[in-house]
């Protein structure tokens, strides 16, 4: 049972790590998947920073007393994490920029932002493609028949 | 007091930051393309010192700490045959690449924003370059997200030329982060029960570990980096985001990435399986091997049949890239010598052709306008140096004799028989090449064997800037394919290296 | 003297807990945009009141930053409800 | 006790009710506008009592300047996000909540 | 239960809660709404973690910048989501499950929360917190250990700890350790300046840091994992180049347009044009202060760029532009990160490894080391904030028609 006190902790980031990835796979708005990245992306940066502690821990600041020496102050709760996760934060602000000038352009080109609704224009565009082919390769194969029969 | 041979490790990145910045200073027309040029070039060069100077160094590493903090507790950059190779093989490919790509990218890109464009370009080089030569697990992360954030912004600037490209992009910046989140989140999980991030302290803390195989936090996030990674290199069944992101990214894009940033997934495979893990963890205690090759064997299969059934040259080329890696993976996952060498050295040599080949498409693309199938009819007679081009990367990715995908697949056939109960392995290669020579007839029977119609007609041979890299590579596939002395024996080396454990 | 702050604290996350509700259910535009410029002021004093917790008063620094990023983030939204536009 | 720490004590309480009563209200009260007095006069109240209560508690001269500086930010920004609100939702049409006519839009 | 637990488990409570919001609430709107209150109490999250440089990057990216962001999306896409037909998605909410289960599997053989005998407490950072790595490596370059001081004694806390076993996850080990006894995970580590050091070598105390850097987390970013958090920024450099390169309009199709200023609120205008001057101080005290005290370049450069956002939503972005125009916020961008890049390669052309700051300053590598840091800082800072501005205008930029 002490197990379980001792690291429920993680598990709630698992559970808002799995909120969002739940989002990014079940919404088909766009803008709502990039959210959900985000927090997909949060909840890991919650686990780093569970990593981070210590029983009786405080900041890792150190506190200045006069003449700039430094006062120790107990357990420093773990810094590595706690840079670690900076670096991510401004990475995944950095990726939510992106996607969100990715959707703007989208909406641009598409009219809509449904994952859904793009998916079928695609198709569309495809099958438009494909038909387009279709009619200009009958339209060459009669024109060699005719040539031939020309020639002939 | 400044020494370039003592700091080598370190330029190969920086060279390409610092320069990937400057490039937003070089105005419009030529500038920003000439500086690209420049700094790739310069990276190519130091890229190939610092293979001279491995391949001379006892050890036969070089490590380089950063800031002079020793290696456990600041960033090391750690060089040996292996990374010495894949920094050439991406550094010479993105050279010529952006040799290549003036003319395409001053067709598909809006005038007054090339300079920005080749900003992002060099730094995708530059991201790709630094996740290459570190050997710091969470290094690996950052560079990670440098290359693929440039990438998803190099993917979307097909927007102009189809619409696709914008969802392309959108797709694999959403894989391609929910990947990254999972190896960072293996990262995590490594560091909770080693303590350390460099990654031969992982190593080392693993292996004092009595029970890593059981110990539940290690295996999971063994997972979890096996997911990640494979959804980073486009291993099948994770490659849902690489065909389109191919097909619709600009073609210099399309040879840039088809040749560095799938092998740079691979290479990060490497390190983790071999490096951090270690062979006995990952392919004698796990079964690594088995998912591995299972997932490489039906990718090859099922994307050459896909690729035989596409019209887009691109997409096509994209399909055979996916089936291609399923070599790579199956090479290694043999964990023999003959089977990782064979693996390296397919590193190398599909970087070339496939980049090559994405040259050549580009160049129809550019006269043309488009490359489908019907686009390329008869072409083989206006464009004759193109489709030679293509041709013959489409010989290699046969594995034709005399050509470089011969060697590999050679290696990888002796690695196949030699490991136990695994010659379906053999076989498949050998199938696998049967498709390809069904994809690459389809092309040919177009370009030779049909007569030209449309725009096709009247088109003329792409300009010598373009044709001139496409067989830098392709030459290069056929040198390398008839004197294979150089690449096989670095592979060797590096399989050799990493499997006796120690890198 | 830290059971005070520790019921002050958990007080007004009892009140975040409410306003996140007016938050979440509405019903117009502007409710939502009170419960959240309200749920920034209880972080604020939220935040404050950590430093007090755990015996390290000096980062009050923090307090100030969400002070300003929380005004700063409704005018934001106030701009893009009455002119639909940010620039 | 100290004497400093009571008057802490009791200016923390009297801003937490304050501060749970606005909460309260915001979700009782019936239309956005009798919310809107509810939150912004209480938020403002209760975060000056908490400041200035955790004043006499603090050793350091700079940090007691730092609780009143935020809490003066926090004066000065408080209500001109509550104006601004206010009077979006009243340039948009939002009506007041009458005992004869339910409010909200017209 | 310690204050720590019970107000990290309410305030667990609350973030959840507000993410099934932000996911399921239908008007697009409102997530971005909720975004911000989710970001600004998982900022208190951090702060009751004790991770206050986190926090502080957190509230400024996720409830500022971010929430700023997205409604600037929204002006482009529209505030309604689709009605969807089915509320639940039962495939991804299998899958989703699966994937958790898997990772609450791999917790099960982690450290408990907290636990201070965790190996990532006392593998390798313990010398990193208390600053000590280049005295105890004895690395070329630093400044060589003081007489008498014995590595081993220090890596084993002052011989409390007679043999830390190689096997990191001895969970035997750890349950009678004296660590988790005394709770003392620092050992006492000798201060003084040295006296004996050599000319050449370092004068200052331990790891070259003037005297020595109170926020060890600014030590680590800006030292230890300097080149890490180089490429952090230019990861967000690369994000402003693309979205220059996504969302810029030509010049010639209307690049000034008008703005929108909001001229009739003249409590806003008076309130902001109050308040600039303070946050733009504040944002440098930041950026200045960050070996200090939470915050450096990252933040202080947030705090910076909100200043200036806050003017643009204000006076109308066209009045933004005639302060810091279009070309040169572009050029500040790179500026920021080849300050950043131009350090760590000064360090290398005077002769030292890249970012090895001691060598900016031969004669005191202690203040080499400190001017490095600085320098870097103002970098970061310079970066981040032409960047978020940078996004922020190319996402205002052009509106919907």
């Amino acid at each position: 049972m002490t197990d379980v006190l001792g690291i429920y902790n993680y598990w709630i980031y698992v559970l808002l790590m799995m909120i969002g990835l739940y989002g990014v796979i079940a919404k088909p708005n766009l803008i709502k998947q990039a959210i959900a990245l985000g927090l997909f992306q949060t909840g890991i940066f919650l686990y780093y920073i569970s990593m981070a502690v210590i029983d009786g821990g405080t900041a890792p600041i150190w506190t200045t007393i006069e003449h700039g020496a430094q006062k120790f102050q107990g357990p420093y709760d773990n810094p590595l994490p706690h840079v670690l996760i900076l670096t991510a934060i401004v990475v995944s602000v950095s990726v939510l920029a992106v996607a969100l000038a990715l959707i703007i352009n989208i909406k641009r080109q598409y009219g809509t932002i449904e994952a859904d609704e793009i998916e079928a224009m695609d198709l569309a565009d495809k099958a438009r493609d494909y038909v387009r082919g279709q009619v200009v390769d009958a339209a060459d194969d009669a024109e060699t028949k005719l040539e031939g029969r020309h020639h002939v | 007091m400044f020494e370039i041979e003592a700091n080598l490790p370190v330029l190969v990145v920086t060279v390409p930051l610092i320069g990937g910045i400057l490039t937003i200073l070089m105005g419009r027309g030529k500038g920003p393309w000439a500086w690209a040029t420049l700094i790739t070039g310069v990276v190519f060069y130091f890229t190939w010192r610092l293979m001279q100077a491995v391949l001379a160094s006892k050890t036969g590493m070089i490590s380089y700490e950063l800031g002079n903090w020793p290696r456990q507790w600041g960033i090391e950059y750690r060089v040996d045959a292996l990374n010495a190779f894949i920094l050439l093989t991406v550094a010479g490919v993105s050279f010529v690449t952006t040799l290549y790509a003036q003319k395409s990218v001053e067709k598909e890109i809006p005038q007054d924003r090339h300079n920005f464009f080749y900003a992002v370009w060099v730094l995708a080089v530059c991201g790709l370059l630094g996740i290459t030569v570190t050997g710091d697990a969470f290094n690996v992360y950052v560079l990670l997200e440098i290359s693929s954030l440039t990438v998803y912004a190099l993917i979307a600037m097909g927007k102009d030329i189809n619409r696709q490209a914008l969802t392309a992009s959108l797709r694999y910046l959403i894989l391609g982060s929910v990947g990254a989140s999972f190896i960072l989140l293996g990262i995590g999980y490594l560091m909770m029960v080693t303590g350390t991030l460099n990654m031969q302290d992982i190593h080392d803390r693993l292996v004092a570990m009595p029970d890593a195989v059981h110990n539940r936090t290690v295996l999971v996030a063994f997972a979890f980096l096996l997911v990640g990674l494979g959804m980073k290199m486009a291993l099948f069944p994770l490659h849902m985001w690489l065909p389109r992101a191919y097909t619709f990214a600009p073609s210099a894009v399309s040879a840039l990435l088809s040749a560095t940033a799938t092998k740079v997934g691979v290479y990060m495979a490497f390190r983790f399986l071999f490096t951090i893990f270690g062979v006995g963890f990952s392919f004698v205690a796990m079964p690594a091997h088995i998912v591995l090759s299972a997932c490489a064997c039906t990718g090859i299969l099922v994307t050459g049949v896909t690729a035989v059934r596409q019209t887009n040259l691109k997409r096509l080329l994209a399909y055979s890239s996916v089936g291609q890696l399923g070599y790579i993976v199956a090479g290694f996952a043999l964990a023999n010598v003959h089977g990782v060498a064979g693996s390296v050295v397919h590193i190398f040599n599909h970087a070339v052709m496939k980049g090559g080949m994405f040259m050549a498409a580009g160049a129809i693309m550019y006269r043309v306008g488009r490359c489908d199938l019907r686009a390329i009819r008869g072409l083989g007679k206006r464009m004759p140096l193109t489709m030679a081009a293509f041709v013959l990367g489409g010989l290699g990715l046969v594995g034709f004799p005399l050509t470089a995908g011969f060697i590999s697949k050679w290696y990888l056939v002796q690695g196949a028989l030699q490991a136990p109960h695994m010659w379906p392995v053999a076989a498949v290669v050998l199938v696998g090449s049967l498709l390809a020579v069904a994809y690459t007839w389809r092309v040919v029977e177009a370009a030779y064997f049909q007569e030209p119609e449309g725009e096709s007609a009247t088109v003329t041979e792409a300009p010598l800037s373009m044709v001139a890299p496409m067989w830098i590579l392709i030459g290069a596939s056929i040198y390398f394919g008839i004197n294979a002395t150089f690449t096989g024996e670095i592979s060797m080396r590096a399989a050799k290296s990493l499997l006796g454990g120690a890198p | 003297m830290s059971h005070v702050y520790l019921a002050t604290a958990v007080v007004l996350l009892v009140g975040a807990f409410m306003l996140l509700y007016r938050a979440i259910a509405g019903p117009t535009v502007y409710d939502r945009i009170l419960a959240t410029n309200a749920i920034g002021t209880k972080t604020i004093i939220f935040v404050t009141l950590l430093g007090y917790i755990s015996g390290r008063t000096e980062f009050i620094d923090m307090a100030i930053v969400y002070a300003l990023i929380a005004f700063i983030t409704t005018i934001a939204v106030l701009k893009y409800i009455e002119k639909g536009r940010l620039d | 006790m100290h004497w400093n720490e009571i008057v802490t004590t009791v200016l923390l309480s009297l801003g937490c009710v304050i501060s749970f009563s606005g909460s309260y209200g915001v979700i009782k009260l019936p239309d956005f506008y009798a919310r809107l007095h509810a939150a912004g006069k209480t938020d403002s109240l209760a975060q000056l009592l908490i400041f200035l209560g955790l004043v006499f508690v603090t050793p350091d001269l700079l940090t007691q300047i730092k609780l009143l500086l935020v809490a003066m930010v926090l004066l000065i920004t408080a209500p001109t996000a509550t104006h601004a609100i206010t009077k979006a939702a009243h340039l948009d049409g939002l009506r007041p909540w009458t005992k004869s006519e339910r409010g909200g839009r017209p | 239960m310690n204050a720590v637990v019970l107000i990290d488990t309410l305030l667990l409570l609350l973030v959840t809660v507000s993410a099934i919001a932000i996911i399921e609430v239908r008007s697009l709107y409102s997530s971005a709404m909720l975004t911000g209150v989710y970001s600004l109490l998982m900022a208190l999250v951090w702060v009751n973690m004790h991770s206050m440089d986190v926090a502080f990057t957190e509230a400024a990216v996720g409830g500022g910048i971010s929430t700023i962001l997205l409604i600037g999306t929204l002006v482009h896409v529209g505030r309604e989501e689709k009605p969807l037909k089915k509320r639940l998605h039962v495939p991804a909410l299998i899958f989703t499950a699966l994937t958790g289960a898997a990772l609450i599997y791999g917790t099960l053989d982690m450290p408990r929360f907290g636990d201070p005998a965790a190996p990532i407490h006392h593998y390798r950072v313990p010398e990193m917190l208390a600053q000590t790595v280049g005295f105890v490596n004895k690395t070329p370059g630093k400044q060589p250990a003081p007489e008498g001081f014995d590595a081993q004694q220090y890596r084993t806390f002052d011989g409390r700890v007679k043999d830390i076993p190689a096997d990191p996850t001895d969970t035997a080990w750890r349950e009678n350790s004296p660590l988790r006894t005394e709770g003392l995970l620092i050992p006492t580590v000798p201060y003084q300046h040295d006296a004996h050091a050599e000319p050449g070598h370092h004068l200052h105390p331990p790891d070259d840091f003037n005297g020595h850097v109170p926020n060890s987390v600014t030590s680590l970013l800006a030292a230890y994992r300097g080149y890490d958090t180089m490429f952090e920024t230019t990861v967000i450099f690369t994000a402003g180049v693309s979205l220059i390169l996504l969302l810029r309009r030509p010049r010639r199709e209307g690049y000034l347009q008008k703005g929108a200023p909001l001229g009739d609120q003249v409590i806003l205008r008076v309130v902001t044009k109050m308040s600039i001057p303070f946050i733009l101080i504040f944002g440098f005290y930041v950026i200045t202060h960050g070996e200090l005290g939470p915050g450096g370049g990252f933040q202080g450069g947030v705090i910076l760029a909100t200043a200036f956002i806050l003017y643009a939503l204000i006076f109308g972005r066209p009045a933004l532009y005639r302060i810091v125009p279009p070309p040169v916020s572009d050029v500040l961008t790179g500026v920021g990160v080849l300050v950043y890049s131009g350090t760590g390669a000064a360090c290398m052309l005077l002769g030292g490894k890249f970012l090895d700051y001691a060598f900016l300053n031969t004669a005191s590598p202690g203040d080499g080391e400190a001017l490095g840091m600085t320098l870097v800082e103002y970098g970061v800072g310079i970066t981040v904030s032409m960047v978020m501005l940078t996004i922020f205008n190319q996402l205002a930029e052009e509106q919907s028609k």
